[in-house]
Order: structure tokens, then C-alpha cells, then sequence
């Protein structure tokens, strides 16, 4: 009888440490943000902050992309769900500085329903030394390089979440979602500061430059 | 080497004979069977040339492959069967030890095989460099060589990019190549290991950062192409693919200009053409 | 009292504490010497120099904690040492350094066990992402985390699979032993593995690795902090497998006992001496390139950049010099417990005794030769592809030996299917297709197509799941009754046969289809026409993972409720250690036996084996 | 699993004197071609990434070790080794005390070469981040620095031994003084001066291979 409640318990511990360790695995998803739809149409708005604070995050030095939601408060989430063959409107509120791209190619905003606005003034071609990051989704072909806040400009963001009375530049364009799929996006710029290639960090984990798009 | 009885003189009962006759037929019936019919299922097609002959190589190589699985699937099938033992008590086989004929046939039959698929597939290899990349100075060209069009592969985290230095060095984020040409695709990295992979043309190369990895393919028909990176290179590894086409002359022309015309404003602030690009580092530095 | 004397005592419960304190005390001080004043690194709060001392501090403390500071501490100050600690101190061995070499052996069977079962879990993990096309359950940077700490912890911690229970245990028991020539040293490989497992679980805390068990550059200097848990994790094996290599071969070398000639040697600890050359000499280059990768990591040298005067070339170069003689330490001991086991289950001399350590040999040699076929589209050395193609194809020739050597065995023989044999032969089957498969990876034009895709992870999974992990089952099926003195369950062992080798048939036979048809390793995502088979295999793998617990319900079954004492000699073996009563006393031998013949002498008139000469030792309970 | 209690010792035969010496002679062998391994991943990594000089940085006109203090302790590591090797000699032929002075001075002048190489990174006006040279450098030296640390530690051990069993012909401690256990008497060595030899040997192998990989070291990295 010890014998076996012994095996049991052993059993119930080795449950237990398996579930903490799929947990472990599991904490890296960040919550979906579905955005409310008119029609075929959406509304997406969204920042890119240098360092995203201690409050939204456990890496408050890490560069972020953040997306408001319905009740108007700044969430970090970088999965968005979209309807298929819909318009997206995004406004992007940029509060970061330059970091420069290392293939200028990716300077040149593609993919869009229109031009890429930069503070409502039309964009062909963003220099290399200036992107301070691009919103990308390299299977729906759309890339938008993000136009850098002036190093000298005052009244820079600190830590996220940044009020658009701080120093930004503001970004809006249009893309086409296409048929149902799971779309990753991504920045292409090396703005993970401090990791080699400047690709590190950041870049490389869901929920701070990268996301996916799930097209329904 | 031994000096323990041979095999046959514990007891000719023919178990030797049936093996080798089992053996002999089943691999004479059954090498063809795979070649004629395994053989042409074998990737990647025959999208390029390169490809044609990888397909080529793998039907010879399973052929050849064939015989040793037979003889060791027949061995075993026919030793488990014959040999298993009948009695409840633990019974002694005979005490063979060895038998210094069959271990130098068998030297002899193992070290012909290896040595025909070496030179086999060198042979293979030294024709074309078969699609592989071979680093900045391919030992192994295809004829008419010299004549081959440039294409740069350049691999970042995480999307392949291409360059036609012989278009006034346009870049471009999709991959269309002309038919019925020999290409000389040059890949590199701006950071990490990548590797580009054209599923269809039977085309791998590494990229690596600061090395012009040099693979030729000979285009056939028009055709459309999986790309896939196959080097595991961070985050988006599995999502860093691509589909590619191949088009023919006229329509590659038209297709260049058009890239050309697009492309125009930005081409400008790409750096020189240049085999190699050494990217900085952006290391953590104090 | 006594028992909470014992508590505070060197064992493991003392070195877990020290460990976690020694853990904190260096990441304490890794944040002073590069604290954010310093600038080093300013602008991300990851301090990969706080991480690797906390790990090598708290290493050191577990160790400590275990009693690994009495034996230098004494020696320091000139005493003498004593040949042997703790032999005899009940249950509470197996958590302390014990320098009984059948303790330990006992400690690795579990402690392994423990950590192949954690490395078998991430498979799981793997498959149950792939039913689908698309990223579904774990992100994709959890993914890789998990891919790289499947092929880690299996590459990490079964090069001592076989070695580090089975080797440690019958070794000295075959050649007449009394204990190891470094008892002390053998504890510690253990308590390595043990910590150097621990850490690489750790990984998740620190955001995962992303480069899988290859650890590429420059990916691996650009990762999170888990990536320096990976690279503390694998230096420590490394250390570990060097030690146990040197340990086995100076015990094998200088303790055989009175008339075991080289060749009379039983083929095991001929497997077990080819793999210890290539541990001793491969695994310190390991241990050299994940140096080089730490200090790219912490101290800002350059050895992998190639903006910065490095190249990651030679990463990959020295890793594949150890990484292709480390693929033969797992496969080695395999060949050694199949042509070990078939004479006692053929009830037949080792057919070709010396043609057998040939081809372990050749091997050995030939293992050397061939590591740039890994590297065959990485763009290097281009005109050197024929000869690494020939070398890589001339090791078929050294490892048909060990074919033909088994299979003649089998020949004539009177074949008993007990659940050892039927691992053992099933090592043929998979070896064959592993073999095979190998040829289309190490042609060149051929590997073009197959490599880094499916096919070549199908390829070593037949070698290395197919080449060790049977042998490993065929090893405890066989020596566990003689270390535990309990018998394990037929039935369900054949059941666990039987259900294993089909679902791994069916789980990695598919695989070479799926690589032939362009899936690239370690995707999270696939095209979505390879679903079917993807889809197929997960099933497969999961049924695969069932029949793992259908083993431990086994292990669980026999060891703590049936308990059916087992026979001394189960098997009817002529090998020395079935000599022996079971359990082995301590000291195994209670006067050195002198072999007159090796231990393969069925059918003959006279076995010419030397059994020693024992009166079963007294005073065992 | 049911626990062996305890065998009789006095019933186990001694273990010949001689087979430490071996176990310690086969170890100071397989360890050397260990480190060989170890090192020779710089070795490669030198020719290698000297051969590639990518983006020019292999070795930067500003980078240069200094000549002084790389032959200084290259000098110091060989005379250690080879008067660990006189040490031998001496305690071959019984000179117990001239080994032990010997065997001192080796200690001495090993440490001082590791002194000296920490010294010479401080002063050597390159640092690690400063090309494929440089990295090689420091990783070299450091690695060369831990384990001529890991030899002097085992080199300081025997040369305890000796001293502490110095005064007496053949030394013959108290029963159980190493285990601290009169029980286990049985394992004691109970001659600790057999011990002294085996381990010299040993050792003096060891670091004249060690001594060896520092003239290899001195000459690639300072010489060519």
C-alpha cells in the first residue's frame, strides 16, 4: 500500500513538473488583439517606442511595438486578427530614433492600396541612415520603412507607453490582407540595440518586433 | 586468421546455397524494379539541369543501394526463421569463429561498392558542381561557364533578396530568372547563416555573412520554384520562404524593366555591387 | 539525530542549496564587474557574464556540496589519499559522491534516464506543433527553444548513455576489476551530467536558444541568455565525456585482470575503448569552440564575426570535428552490446573476433577524416568534396564488418527471442536504412537536395534512436536483472519491443519522404500539401512515446511491487560478470580471476572462458 | 533495491603497489592528448582565420603582443618543467630534500609565469575585440594560464605530500589518517612515498607537455 501511494505521488510530482514545464514554453504567447472591423475595412493603430517600459514588459529596455485598443489604452501585442481580402488603415505613431537599415532596398515602402504617408506628405524612398524601423509582412509582399524622430528633437518618449505629446512622427498607409492564412510580420531594421547585428533580443522575440497576422 | 571449421564442414545441409540463390534472384528482380520505378519519384525533377542530374544520381545510388538491403533483409528473415531455437533448454550452436573466405569477399564486395559510389559521385560532382554552392572559387563549372548571367542572392534575417549586377545592379525582394540560361547565383548573408535553398532547380547554398558562395544552375522551361531557407537562422526560419519563377527572354526583359522603373529610387543608396557586403557588426561594445 | 546529521552531510540535498547560493553569489558579482555604469552593456538588461558565472559558480558549489572539496583540500595539504569513500553507506550512496563504480553506474541509469525522458518530452512537444501548417501552439521562438533542447539534451546526455551505466558498471565486472582507476573521477562525470542537465533546463529562463544542438555562429552570438545556458550546458558535457572517456581507458588499459590478453578482450569494452579514444580526443575540441563562443559572448573577441576579423566557418569547421566523431560515440557502444549480446542469445562464438575490433577501429580512425560533408553546400573548400566524399563512404566498409560479424553470428545459431535479442536485431534493420540513407547525404550532388532538410534528420535519427537508443533498451533488458537482482517482465518488455520498433518505423520512415519533398529542419511552419505526412508522423511519434511508458510501467512494475529475484546468470552467459551473484558484493571479486580464453566459448567442448575461481563473496545479505 | 552490507575487508586482497603508478602514467598520457586537442582548436583557428582575413582584421597594424614578456613566460613555463624533470631525477636516486628544493622552485617559477602573462594583458595596449589575432591571443593565453593553474595545483600536492612525510625513510601514517575513518584502514596507501613517485612522474609528463604547448604558443603567436 505505501508502495503504491509512493508511485502515485511520483506520478502526481512528475505531472506537476511537466505541466510547469510546458508552461515555461507556453508564456511566450502574447494575448490576440482583434481590432473591430466596418465591412471589408479596419482600423489599426499603432507605436513604435524605444524602450517599453517596465510596466508593459518584462525587458523594459527592449524596443516595441505597441497597438492601442478599443477602449483606447496602449497593450503590447503583436498578434492581430484581420478579416480576409480587407482594407487595413494603419497609423503608425513613431517615437524612436534612427537606427538605419543595413539593405537599403527595404527603404522603398511596397505592397501598399495607395503611397506610404509620412506626416500626410506622400513617400517614394526612405535614405538607409533614417528608417527607425519597417512594418513588414514579406508574404503579402507589404513593407513600410518608419521615419525616424529627429536625434536633436525635444521632448523625446522615456518608457512606454509614450502620449503623442512627446516628440514622434506619424505614418499611415493602407494594405490589402488577402485570402486566410497566418501571416508573420516583422522589422527589418537592426534597431535591437546592444545584441550583434542588432538582430537579438527584440527581433527576435513575439510580442516586441514581431508578430503574426491571422487573416480570417 | 582462424583456424575453426569452415561453415560448410559442420554440416552441408544447404542452408549457405538457399541463401545465396534467395539472395542472387531477389536482388536481380528487385534492383531493376527500384530503378525503372523508384528512381524517377526521386527530387527534386526536372526543372534545371542540375536538378536532371541529381535525379540521375539518386536513381543510381538507390540501384546500387539495393542489393546490400536485400542481402541483409534476406539474412536476417532467412537466419530468424531457419535458426530460431526449437527447444525449451538452452542449447549451444555450433562453434564457428570465422572463416577468413567470407570476410575477404565480403572486404572486396563492400570496398568495390564504396569505391564505385566515390568515384561515382565525383564524377557526378566535377561534370557541373551539381547545384551545390562551392564558395567564392567553384572548383567544378559547367561548360560555357565564363558566359553565365550573375544573380546575387543576398540573405538577411529574415527574406532573401536578389541583385542583377548585369541590370545596373537593381535589387529586388522576388527572384524571376530567364529560361534555357546558365546562372551563376552568388550568395551572402548580411548576418546570420542562412542557406538558399531552390527546392524545384536543385539549388543549395549557404550564406554566409562575408563569403560569396558561387552555385551554377542551367535553367530549363518556364517554371515556377520553391525557395526555402535551410539553415536554421533565428526567429522566423520556418516563414523565410519564397516562391520563384522562371519566365522566358522576352518576358524577363519586359519583367527587369519594369523592376527597374520601380526600384529606380532607391537604387541609388544601394552600396557598389560587390560579391561580399561586411555589414557592421553592431556588437554589444561598451 | 543521526538522520539529521545525515541531512547536512555531503550529499545532494547540501550541494542543491550550495548550488542555488553558488548560482546567486555569481550572478551577484558578474552584475558588479559589468554593472549598467560600466556601459558594457548599456542598453540591454541581459549581462551574459553575470549568467556564465552564475552557472560555473554554482557548479562549483554543487560539487562542493557533494564532497568533491575533501579529496583536493586533503591532497593540498599532503595527506594521503584513501582509495575509496562511501561504499557502503546504504540507500544514501546513490545521493553522494560514491566511488563504487557499480553505484554510479546505477546513478547515471537514472539520472540519464531521467534527462533522456525530458529530451523525449520535447519531441512530443515538436511533433504536436506540426500536426499543423502554421505556428498553432508554441511560438515560434519557443519552438526552436524546444527543437534545440530536444536535440541537446538526447546529443548532450546520451553520448553517456550507454557508457556512462553500462560501461561504469560491467567494465571492471568484465576484465576482473575491483573498482575503476578513478573512482573519484568517475563520481564526478556523473555529477557533471547531472548539473550540466539542470542547466541547460534552466534555458527557458532566460528567453531559449534558437540555434538548435548545432549552436551555429554568428546566430549563437546574437541570441538571448538562454543560448550561454546551451553553451555552459554542452562545455560541461564535454568536460564530463572527457573524464569518463579517460577513466574507462586507463581502467581498461591498466586493470584487466591476469590473462586477458587484448584479445580475449569481450567486444563490449572494445566498443567501450574506440569510443573513449574519440571522447578523450573529440570532445576537448568541443570544449575549446564553445570557449571561443562564451568569449565572443562575454569578453568581445571576435572569433566568429566576420565584420570583425573571424569567420563562422570556424565554428563550423571545429564543431563538425567533434560534432562527426561525437555522431560515433553514440553509435559505437551500440555495435559493441549487439555483437556483445548476439553470441549469448545465438548461443555461438562471436563470429570474426578480430575483424569485429577492426571495424571498431576503423571506425574510430575514419571518423576523423570526414567532418566537412557536413559542410559540403556551406561554400568551402570546394575542390575538396571528392575526398570527404570517399572518406565519408570508406567508414561503410569498418561498419559492414560489425554487419557481417553479427550477422555470421546469428548464422547456424540456436536463436532464443528474449526481449535483449530482439532490440539487437532490430539494431540491424534500422543501422541498414540509417547506413543506406546515409550514402544520398554523404554523395555530394545527392546531398544538395537532402541536406538540412528532413531526410538527413530522418538519417540520424535511424542511426542514432535506431544505432543507440535500442542498444540502450537492449542493455537494461539485459544487465538490470544482474544490477538491481530483479527480474524485469517478458511480456511487457516485448510489448514495449514490439510497439517501439513499429512506431518507429512508421514515425521516421515517412520522414525521409517528407525531407525528399523539400521540408526544410526545424521549421515551425511547412508547405500545407505536407500535412498528411506530417500529420502521420506526429501520430506515430506520440505512439512512440507511449511505448517509453509502457517501459517505465515495466521498470515501476518489477522494481518496486513484483520484485522476482533474478538468477545469477539469467541468460546462461559465459561473460564474467554473470559470474558474479546478484548483487555484485562491493568489492566484486573476492580473489582476482585469471582468464585462461574470452568469454565466447559456446558450443565448444572446453569453454575456454576464464571463470574465476570464487567462492560467492560471504557476508552479503 | 536492497542494500549490501558490509563486505569483510581483510578478506580482499591488496591491490599491487605498482598499479597506481600505471593508472597515473596512463592518465598523465590521455590527459596530455587531451589538452593536444584542446589546443589544437587554436591552433586552428590561428591558421585559419589568418588565412581568411576577413574584412581585413585579422591582425590590425596597431595590434602587437609584447616580444619580452611573451619569451619571459615562455622561458619561465619551460624551466619550471624542466626542473620538476631534475626534481625526478633526483628523487629516483633518493635525494628526497634536493627534489623538494627542486620541486619548490618549479612552483616558483611557474607561478611567476602566470603572474607574468595577467601582467602582460594589462600592458599590451590591445584588446580582445581587436581583430581575429587578437581574439586568438587572448583565448590562447587564458586557456594556457587555467591549466598550467590545474598542473602547479597537482604539482603543489605532491610536493605537500613529501614535505609532510619528509623526515621519516618510508613513510607510514597513523591507521585511517587519510579517510579519517580506523575502518577503512584498508585503503589507506600505506606507503604515501610510493604515492610521491607515481605522481611526480606524472606530473613531470604532464608539464613538460604543458611546457611544450608554450613554446608551440610562444612561437605562433609571437614568432610568426
Amino acid at each position: 500500500m505505501a508502495k503504491a501511494a509512493g508511485v502515485v505521488a511520483a506520478i502526481a510530482a512528475a505531472g506537476v513538473l511537466i505541466g510547469f514545464y510546458i508552461s515555461g514554453y507556453l508564456v511566450g504567447n502574447t494575448k490576440v488583439f482583434r481590432p473591430t472591423a466596418q465591412g471589408r475595412s479596419v482600423h489599426l493603430t499603432i507605436e513604435t517606442v524605444a524602450a517599453v517600459g517596465p510596466q508593459l514588459a518584462p525587458h523594459p529596455d527592449w524596443v516595441s511595438y505597441l497597438v492601442r485598443d478599443t477602449s483606447g489604452h496602449w497593450r503590447r501585442t503583436t498578434i492581430w486578427t484581420l478579416p480576409a481580402h480587407a482594407l487595413v488603415h494603419v497609423t503608425i505613431y513613431n517615437f524612436d530614433s534612427a537606427s538605419g537599415l543595413r539593405n537599403p532596398l527595404l527603404g522603398r515602402p511596397t505592397g501598399l492600396v495607395g503611397s506610404e504617408l509620412v506626416d500626410g506628405k506622400p513617400l517614394t524612398v526612405l535614405p538607409p541612415d533614417q528608417p527607425s524601423h519597417t512594418f513588414a509582412v514579406p508574404e503579402l509582399g507589404v513593407l513600410v520603412p518608419i521615419a525616424p524622430v529627429a536625434d536633436d528633437a525635444k521632448n523625446t518618449c522615456g518608457y512606454a507607453p509614450c502620449p503623442l505629446s512627446n516628440a514622434h512622427r506619424t505614418i499611415t498607409f493602407t494594405f490589402r490582407t488577402g485570402k486566410p492564412g497566418h501571416y508573420r510580420w516583422q522589422c527589418f531594421v537592426p534597431c535591437a540595440a546592444g545584441f550583434l547585428y542588432g538582430f537579438g533580443g527584440p527581433m527576435q522575440t513575439v510580442g516586441y518586433m514581431d508578430g503574426f497576422l491571422n487573416v480570417v | 586468421m582462424t583456424t575453426a571449421p569452415r561453415d560448410g564442414v559442420i554440416a552441408n545441409d544447404g542452408h549457405g546455397r538457399r541463401f545465396v540463390i534467395a539472395f542472387i534472384v531477389l536482388s536481380v528482380i528487385a534492383t531493376p524494379l527500384v530503378a525503372i520505378f523508384v528512381g524517377p519519384l526521386f527530387p527534386p525533377g526536372n526543372g534545371s539541369a542540375q536538378a536532371h542530374e541529381q535525379v540521375f544520381d539518386n536513381t543510381w545510388l538507390v540501384a546500387i543501394m539495393t542489393p546490400p538491403a536485400v542481402f541483409v533483409v534476406v539474412f536476417l528473415l532467412y537466419a530468424l526463421v531457419s535458426f530460431r531455437s526449437r527447444s525449451a533448454a538452452v542449447v549451444d550452436g555450433p562453434p564457428i569463429r570465422g572463416d577468413a573466405r567470407i570476410q575477404a569477399v565480403w572486404m572486396a564486395a563492400t570496398g568495390i561498392i564504396v569505391l564505385f559510389l566515390a568515384g561515382f559521385g565525383s564524377y557526378e560532382l566535377v561534370q557541373s558542381g551539381s547545384g551545390g554552392g562551392q564558395g567564392p572559387n567553384p572548383a567544378f563549372t559547367p561548360a560555357g561557364a565564363s558566359k553565365a548571367m550573375d544573380v546575387q542572392v543576398i540573405a538577411q534575417q529574415w527574406e532573401f533578396t536578389y541583385r542583377y549586377p548585369s541590370y545596373g545592379g537593381v535589387e529586388v525582394p522576388h527572384l524571376v530568372l530567364p529560361a534555357n540560361t546558365l546562372i551563376r547565383l552568388h550568395v551572402t548573408s548580411l548576418d546570420a547563416i542562412h542557406s538558399f535553398w531552390a527546392y524545384q532547380l536543385g539549388v543549395k547554398a549557404d550564406a554566409n555573412p562575408g563569403v560569396d558562395n558561387v552555385a551554377y544552375v542551367q535553367t530549363k522551361g518556364p517554371m515556377t520554384f520553391d525557395i526555402h531557407c535551410a539553415e536554421l537562422c533565428g526567429l522566423w526560419h520556418g516563414y523565410m520562404f519564397d516562391t520563384g519563377q522562371v519566365v522566358d527572354a522576352s518576358r524577363f526583359a519586359s519583367w527587369i524593366k519594369q523592376q527597374r522603373t520601380y526600384f529606380g529610387p532607391v537604387v541609388k543608396y544601394l552600396p557598389k555591387y560587390s560579391t561580399i557586403y561586411l555589414p557592421d557588426p553592431q556588437r554589444r561594445a561598451g | 539525530m543521526t538522520a539529521f546529521r545525515r541531512l547536512i552531510g555531503f550529499n545532494l540535498l547540501t550541494a542543491v542549496v550550495l548550488g542555488i547560493g553558488g548560482w546567486y553569489l555569481g550572478w551577484f558579482i558578474g552584475h558588479q564587474i559589468t554593472g549598467k555604469s560600466l556601459d558594457f552593456f548599456g542598453e540591454i538588461d541581459q549581462n551574459d557574464i553575470s549568467i556564465f558565472l552564475g552557472y560555473f559558480m554554482g557548479v562549483i558549489a554543487f560539487l562542493l556540496g557533494l564532497g568533491f572539496g575533501v579529496y583536493p583540500w586533503a591532497r593540498m595539504r599532503g595527506y594521503p589519499p584513501s582509495l575509496r569513500e562511501k561504499e557502503t553507506a546504504g540507500i544514501g550512496r546513490y545521493f553522494t559522491l560514491c566511488t563504487d563504480h557499480k553505484v554510479v553506474g546505477i546513478q547515471y541509469l537514472w539520472g540519464i534516464g531521467l534527462f533522456f525522458f525530458v529530451g523525449g518530452l520535447n519531441a512530443m512537444f515538436i511533433r504536436a506543433e506540426l500536426l499543423s501548417p502554421t505556428n498553432h501552439i508554441f511560438p515560434p521562438g519557443q519552438y526552436l527553444t524546444l527543437v534545440g533542447m530536444h536535440g541537446t539534451m538526447m546529443m548532450g546526455m546520451m553520448t553517456s548513455g550507454i557508457l556512462g551505466p553500462f560501461a561504469n558498471y560491467v567494465v571492471p565486472l568484465m576484465i576482473g576489476a575491483r573498482r575503476m582507476a578513478f573512482p573519484r573521477i568517475e563520481a564526478l562525470t556523473f555529477w557533471l551530467l547531472m548539473a550540466a542537465g539542470t542547466i541547460l533546463v534552466t534555458t527557458i529562463l532566460f528567453g531559449g536558444f534558437p540555434t538548435g544542438w548545432t549552436g551555429y555562429e554568428p546566430l549563437n552570438d546574437q541570441a538571448n541568455g538562454g543560448m550561454d545556458a546551451y553553451i555552459a550546458f554542452f562545455a560541461l558535457v564535454g568536460i564530463s565525456m572527457t573524464l569518463l572517456g579517460l577513466n574507462l581507458m586507463a581502467t581498461i588499459i591498466t586493470m584487466r585482470a591476469p590473462g586477458l590478453t587484448w584479445s580475449r578482450l569481450p567486444i563490449f569494452c572494445w566498443g567501450v575503448v574506440s569510443t573513449a579514444i574519440l571522447m578523450v580526443l573529440a570532445a576537448p575540441v568541443l570544449v575549446a569552440v564553445l570557449s571561443m563562443a562564451m568569449l565572443d559572448r562575454t569578453g568581445q573577441t571576435s572569433f566568429f564575426i566576420a565584420s570583425a576579423g573571424g569567420s563562422p566557418y570556424l565554428y563550423e569547421n571545429l564543431f563538425w570535428i567533434f560534432g562527426h566523431p561525437e555522431v560515433y560515440i553514440l553509435a559505437l557502444p551500440g555495435f559493441g552490446i549487439v555483437l556483445e549480446l548476439l553470441p549469448v542469445f545465438s548461443r555461438k562464438p562471436l563470429w570474426g573476433y578480430r575483424l569485429a575490433v577492426a571495424g571498431l577501429m576503423g571506425v574510430t580512425l575514419l571518423s576523423w577524416l570526414v567532418w566537412q560533408h557536413h559542410l559540403f553546400v556551406s561554400g568551402i573548400n570546394s575542390d575538396l568534396r571528392p575526398f570527404y566524399m570517399l572518406s565519408t563512404e570508406l567508414i561503410s566498409i569498418p561498419t559492414g564488418f560489425t554487419f557481417l560479424c553479427g550477422l555470421m553470428t546469428i548464422w547456424r545459431g540456436q536463436l532464443r527471442f528474449t526481449v535483449p535479442m530482439l532490440f539487437c536485431l532490430a539494431w540491424f534493420f534500422n543501422f541498414l536504412i540509417g547506413g543506406l540513407s546515409g550514402v544520398f547525404l554523404s554523395d555530394t550532388p545527392s546531398d544538395v537536395t537532402t541536406h538540412g532538410s528532413f531526410f538527413s534528420m530522418a538519417h540520424f535519427h535511424y542511426t542514432i534512436m535506431g544505432g543507440l537508443v535500442f542498444t540502450f533498451f537492449a542493455a537494461i533488458y539485459y544487465w538490470v536483472p544482474k544490477m538491481f537482482g530483479v527480474e524485469l517482465n517478458e511480456l511487457l518488455g516485448k510489448i514495449h519491443f514490439w510497439l517501439m520498433f513499429i512506431a518507429f518505423n512508421s514515425t521516421f520512415g515517412p520522414l525521409f519522404a517528407v525531407g525528399f519533398l523539400g521540408q526544410p529542419r526545424r521549421v515551425v511552419s511547412y508547405p500545407s500539401h505536407l500535412q498528411f505526412l506530417n500529420d502521420w508522423v506526429s501520430v506515430s511519434a506520440f505512439v512512440l512515446g507511449f511505448s517509453m511508458l509502457i517501459f517505465l510501467a515495466n521498470l515501476v512494475y518489477c522494481l518496486v511491487f513484483a520484485r522476482v529475484p533474478a538468477p545469477a546468470n539469467p541468460w546462461a552467459s559465459l561473460s564474467l560478470e554473470f559470474q558474479l551473484p546478484s548483487p555484485v558484493p562491493v568489492h566484486n571479486f573476492e580473489r582476482v580471476p585469471v582468464f585462461t580464453g574470452d568469454p565466447y566459448g559456446y558450443g565448444e567442448a572446453a569453454p575456454p572462458v576464464g571463470v574465476p575461481a570464487p567462492s560467492p563473496a560471504g557476508g552479503m545479505s | 533495491m536492497s542494500d549490501i552490507a558490509a563486505t569483510d575487508y581483510s578478506i580482499v586482497e591488496e591491490e599491487p603497489p605498482e598499479l597506481l603508478a600505471r593508472n597515473l602514467r596512463t592518465a598523465s598520457h590521455l590527459l596530455a592528448s587531451a589538452t593536444a586537442f584542446f589546443f589544437l582548436a587554436f591552433v586552428f583557428g590561428y591558421f585559419y582565420l589568418r588565412s581568411l582575413n576577413n574584412a581585413g582584421l585579422w591582425h590590425p597594424k596597431s595590434v602587437s603582443a609584447s616580444q619580452a614578456y611573451g619569451a619571459v613566460v615562455m622561458a619561465l613555463t619551460v624551466a619550471s618543467a624542466f626542473l620538476v624533470r631534475l626534481g625526478l631525477f633526483d628523487h629516483r636516486r633518493g635525494r628526497r630534500p634536493q627534489w623538494r628544493v627542486k620541486g619548490g622552485a618549479a612552483l616558483a617559477a611557474g607561478l611567476a609565469a602566470i603572474v607574468l602573462q595577467i601582467v602582460e594583458w594589462t600592458q599590451i595596449g590591445f584588446g580582445p575585440a581587436d581583430g581575429g589575432y587578437a581574439s586568438i591571443f587572448y583565448g590562447w593565453t587564458a586557456f594556457q594560464v587555467l591549466f598550467a593553474v590545474g598542473a602547479l595545483f597537482w604539482l603543489e600536492n605532491i610536493l605537500a605530500t613529501s614535505l609532510r612525510y619528509g623526515k621519516i625513510a618510508s613513510g607510514a601514517p597513523a591507521p585511517g589518517e587519510a579517510s579519517g575513518d580506523p575502518h577503512r584502514t584498508a585503503h589507506d596507501i600505506r606507503d604515501p612515498l610510493s604515492l610521491v613517485r607515481a605522481g611526480l612522474e606524472a606530473v613531470s609528463f604532464y608539464w613538460a607537455f604543458l611546457a611544450g604547448l608554450a613554446v608551440l604558443a610562444w612561437i605562433i603567436l609571437y614568432l610568426i
